[in-house]
């Protein structure tokens, strides 16, 4: 048992996965060397070389695209995407070529690369440095999209990613990777990759939330509780595939149902939890799912990023109104 | 022009001879790089593999126009360029083809049916890559090359570079068109693999157009010196020339097997043909042009050598006819057998683990089609 | 009055714009002296030249990048994207540059430029001629999306979107290029752009569609007429913004409501209007808002596309499910 | 090692010199393509210029250290090469800068303190591009480049090319930097540019480092040979040296403007500072280097020159001097006036034309804000 920051957790995840198997590398802007601009490779290129460990020319098409003829020869290629917002010249060969070679190739290519987001906003950045760009990804077949929101998580599930054959999109919350501090038992068994869990129990309404929303959720629902509220809080964890087993569950008892995230509102996630929910727990709703996201247009400058990001009070602002059909 | 300021313009910089080991009219010349020797059985190989893919186009293309096939990918003109380059590589050699690579394909031994069930409209490509060292055909213009050069840094890291053992160094081709050459994607493959010296041949077929197209709108200077932008070997071949086409390719891949790094090697030649099936030429290109290439044809030049140079007679010529009559009829009947694939596996294709999420669709699928069976019995 | 096909209607429409404001210009891959592959540009380089009818290299980022110029430098850029899945290369530009520009620029700098993207499949095509991309644009702030479905919207959408000062995602359905045919008054009023309509009157039940859907709509609440059953059919025409305004009276009415598009179901464009439609008229809906798209796998190839497709029968599968909550 | 088959590799042809007037100990020398003279009202707006830019620089830096600013990108070392640039601009060019071109704005016209509302984060640009003649930052790396290429070809289309009249002639610049010259975007640019001659200079500062990452990562060639392979000149110039800078500038716009075509200048220099405030260089390169580099500052020598040459006394550097102070000055002072935006306003700034249902979402947030004000009233 250690305490870490969500950085530390997830270079001690991708140690681990180094060393459990020589066919991982990983690939990116500034990985090596420096470390990633968020240190989250950290030693590693001096611990493993520069043939595991690539500094790539600065191209997010061509770290994608090289990518996938690392795996198609046996590698499993990590790629850290070095924002969000720069995971778009890279679109064309996820969706394109990521997503469809399995497919494609009737189940013969397989493609067991992990391309690591740090996401989302809060942390003062200048344009393009605080996307939530998971929705694309969900949209998109032949992608696994997970996301992190602790320590704990991010140590065993950027191990399991990796481990997994199938091309994952590993969402990390990047205003969570040195704020965090959390125990990381390395020896725990850890839950499976592709089940969302319950992080804190209610009878009244229920939260779903992921990455870095999962704090924001927390925290509502301690509020909500001082207020006589009883909350359940549900992280996502995997978004594709979508476990909403536990979420189903919790609506059939709560009846109300609020899904925050820091993507725009129209088409995220929570449009597609609100649509599953809604068929799935029609008689058991008593009020419509609500969403709270960020607002329908692009993310603005950061001193008022604040207003456009899902706070405590929209969130419990949207829970008062599921009280209230 | 010479800009007084700047030096001249490069594109005015002599163009250094187009590599050719047989003119149009079949003759041999030399070429002081390139001073091959080929055996009667080579040449006779080459020309046996030309006249069959330029059958196995021809083919596919009939059956398209009789609705067997929903589109095809014209390959005419071509041959000299694919069967030059596929017959240049070792078996260890790893190629990443776009959508009209028929020849080479055939040199990496895939069943032409494969070919025909692809544009037919049953699969996205049913070969197996790692058996015949040949990946699917890649529509989208220009990824495949970034594929390539990625698989290429995946040989360096295997060690299968430079070590001095024929049969172990490795080479990777990255075919593309003139057209690709404009795409992000073919430049930053260009980047990557100049970066991290990756062994990777860039084999573009300049065939002139990019479906209505002419090179001229993708560049202003041959193609082979783009390379040159990059710190990397550029060099154009006579695409129409099986044998200069060959030759080239295999010291290319000698050279990244070596260690030497990549080179981009620009196929001169010409699509003869349509874009594809749903194309008409006749609305952008001149007749006059076609009929100018017609004059350098890749099989009628080794065809005239052959004969003059006593290297191949009527009877090896009536067999070869005969292979493609076989080839040809062969096609008609297994791509009309080809069965239809059932949206029931549909499913099970999208992922190495099928999730909870895509079988509880299928199970729906099921009984939704299930439902409708029992309606119709 | 002339009869034409949706080719040749939003070909009249381009001339027209053309015509109306020389700051109109056309980029694209075989626009010019092909007329596209297509057709939908035919003749307009030969009679406006090819300073604005414009082939350009073969690099869709760079059709995109460049007409973002165009557009800074006063020109009203038509761009021709080959095939929807040949959009993903220019997405970066799309997504971080048009979409950004008006926003970033605190309104200073407008971007009026329409890109056409012939979508969708059913014309038996190989793989990436078939996709439905529409819900990652209408995820994204500061694009328009519309959709035309028949020659009469074609020929006046194109044009408004033209007229529009904002960048337009204009999504023609290809399998009706050269099948529908109809009458288009070229000098009839045009209805707003940015309005969905009524196309078929009902009373039981609500079907929204949009593009290739529509007439597959249609022809379900034919057969559903038949069998006693009124079903109210909406053509959405714009998807961003979305204008809900007839469905939400429509659903009042009828209490249920199927949204059918072929684009994959997850957080498809259903996903948005469920969640939606559900908060707006929750007391009003007898049954869940169902769904019915293409399936989350990739486009499959042409010989089993139609079991991909949303058909009639799938439709009138919802309809009916709709009927058992 | 020259290839025996495929020639001498093209890094081996020797590099031409680096074009320079101006040498680190400031020495004026001479090249034959630039035979320029100065005035000596140049020279010293030139080292106005430097200085006072080179002041903005470290003011801005040091707001960023006080919390005043969320980032600061800093350009020193790199004033020789945006004053060169910038200075040589007609008033009718249009420039499309990075998130560095600090100096260029300020020849533009730009108040700095529009740059420093941009890293505080009040905005994301707000000058008027039209009213500068100068583009918003861009940060998505080599995106501006094609914004420039086909603003350039806007320019052809309203007839502003090779017209032969000096105040309507116009030309365009495309900033960018040597990790940029990797992406895709920059090298479609490149093509776009060739096939359309458009009138557009590429102007790449060559700093050594994109982030931790040292330019061999990019290229293994000088990168104005890049240009070559795309069918138009590339000139490499000493970016630390302004006269070098502006005279090669000078040039490449008014060979554009005459409607010669696209044009790359690499402009050779050394980014003295961290990448931006939050970068810490000390991970990844030897403060040798660095040391090495300040030989060559570009402000130094034209000091040097400047004073031996009595084109500048003291009363002129304490001057420029004063003038930094009082730039200094004023933008802390109206940094910390910079007043917030408000969110009420992001509902109207989506769109020229805004929509009923953004309108919608904006009176709702307003309705949530209101009741938050009453509940803390
Ligand atoms: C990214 C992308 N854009 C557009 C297309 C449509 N398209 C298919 S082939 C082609 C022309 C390709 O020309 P070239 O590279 O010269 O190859 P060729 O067809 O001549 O062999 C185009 C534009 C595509 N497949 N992919
Ligand atoms: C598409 C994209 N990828 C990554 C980044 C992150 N990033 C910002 S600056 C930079 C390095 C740029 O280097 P260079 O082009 O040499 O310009 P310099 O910063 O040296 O002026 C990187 C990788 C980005 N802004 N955009
Ligand atoms: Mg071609
Ligand atoms: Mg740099």
């Amino acid at each position: 048992m250690t305490t870490m920051t969500l950085a530390k957790a997830l270079n001690a995840g991708l140690r681990k996965a180094m060393e459990a198997d020589d066919k991982v590398v990983i690939m990116g802007e500034d990985v090596g060397t420096l470390g990633g601009v968020f240190r989250i490779t950290d030693g590693l290129q001096k611990d493993f070389g520069d043939a595991r460990v690539i500094d790539t020319p600065l191209a997010e098409s061509g770290i994608v695209g090289t990518a996938v003829g690392l795996a198609m020869r046996g590698y499993r290629p990590v790629v850290e995407i070095q924002f969000d917002g720069f995971v778009y010249p890279a679109y064309d060969q996820i969706v394109c070529q990521v997503a469809k070679l399995h497919f494609r190739s009737l189940g013969r290519v397989r493609i067991p690369m992990v391309i690591r987001i740090p996401f989302g906003g809060g942390i003062g950045a200048v344009e393009h440095h605080s996307e939530s760009p998971e929705a694309q990804f969900v949209h998109t077949p032949g992608l696994k999209v997970v996301a992190c929101s602790n320590p704990a998580d991010g140590y065993a599930m950027i191990q399991q990613a990796i481990h997994a054959d199938d091309p994952v999109v590993f969402l990390e919350p990047k205003r969570l990777y040195h704020s965090a501090k959390a125990d990381v038992d390395e020896s725990a068994p850890a839950a499976p990759l592709w089940q969302s869990r319950v992080v804190r129990p209610g009878s009244d309404a229920t939260l779903v939330a992921y990455g870095p929303t999962v704090s924001t959720c927390l925290d509502a629902a301690t509020v909500a509780a001082e207020e006589g509220r009883s909350l359940e809080v549900i992280d996502l964890r995997t978004l594709s595939p979508l476990d909403l087993v536990p979420v189903h569950e919790s609506v059939r008892r709560t009846g109300r149902l609020v899904v925050v995230h820091e993507a725009h509102v129209t088409l995220g996630l929570g449009a597609e939890i609100a649509a599953r929910v809604t068929e799935e727990c029609f008689h058991s709703l008593e009020a419509p799912v609500l969403r709270v996201g960020g607002f329908d247009t692009p993310y603005p400058p950061a001193r008022i990023e604040e207003a456009f990001l899902p706070d405590l009070d929209r969130v419990l602002d949207a829970v008062d109104r599921t009280f209230g059909f | 022009m010479t800009d007084p300021v700047f030096g001249p313009a490069p594109e005015r910089v002599p163009d250094p001879e187009l590599v050719q080991l047989l003119t149009p009219e079949g003759e041999r010349v030399h070429h002081p790089g390139f001073d091959v020797d080929f055996t009667a059985d080579e040449l006779c190989g080459f020309y046996r593999d030309m006249v069959l893919v330029r059958r196995l186009d021809i083919e596919a293309t009939a059956l398209q126009r009789h609705g067997e096939l929903g589109l095809w990918a014209q390959l005419l003109g071509q041959e000299a360029a694919q069967i030059g380059a596929g017959r240049a590589l070792a078996p260890q050699d790893f190629v990443f083809p776009t959508y009209r690579e028929h020849g080479v394909a055939w040199c990496r031994g895939v069943d032409p049916v494969r070919l025909l069930a692809l544009f037919r409209g049953v699969d996205q490509g049913s070969w197996d890559p790692a058996e015949h060292n040949f990946g699917l055909y890649t529509i989208v213009i220009g990824a495949q090359t970034l594929h390539a050069t990625g698989y290429a840094m995946g040989v360096q890291r295997d060690g299968l570079v430079g070590t001095g053992e024929p049969e172990r160094d490795t080479a990777v081709v990255a075919h593309f068109g003139d057209g690709a050459s404009s795409q992000g994607d073919v430049n930053e493959a260009f980047v990557f693999a100049a970066s991290f010296n990756a062994p990777v041949v860039f084999f573009c077929q300049n065939n002139q157009w990019a479906i209505s197209e002419p090179f001229e709108r993708q560049s202003r200077i041959p193609l082979y010196r783009r390379a040159h932008g990059f710190g990397f070997p550029g060099i154009r071949v006579d695409g129409n020339d099986v044998l200069a086409t060959y030759a080239v390719t295999k010291a290319a891949l000698q050279r990244a097997r070596e260690g030497q790094g990549p080179i981009l090697i620009e196929a001169y030649t010409y699509r003869m043909g349509a874009h594809t099936t749903t194309d008409d030429p006749t609305r952008y290109r001149l007749s006059d042009d076609v009929e100018h290439w017609k004059l350098k044809d890749p099989i009628a030049r080794l065809e005239v050598y052959l004969r003059r140079n006593g290297l191949a007679d009527d009877a090896f010529l009536a067999d070869v006819a005969a292979q493609a009559d076989a080839l040809g009829e062969r096609m008609r009947r297994e791509c009309h057998a080809l069965p239809d694939p059932s949206p029931h596996d549909l499913w099970d294709l999208v992922h190495a683990e099928k999730t909870a999420e895509l079988a509880a669709q299928q199970a729906e699928y099921d009984a939704h089609a299930a439902s409708f069976e029992e309606v119709s019995s």
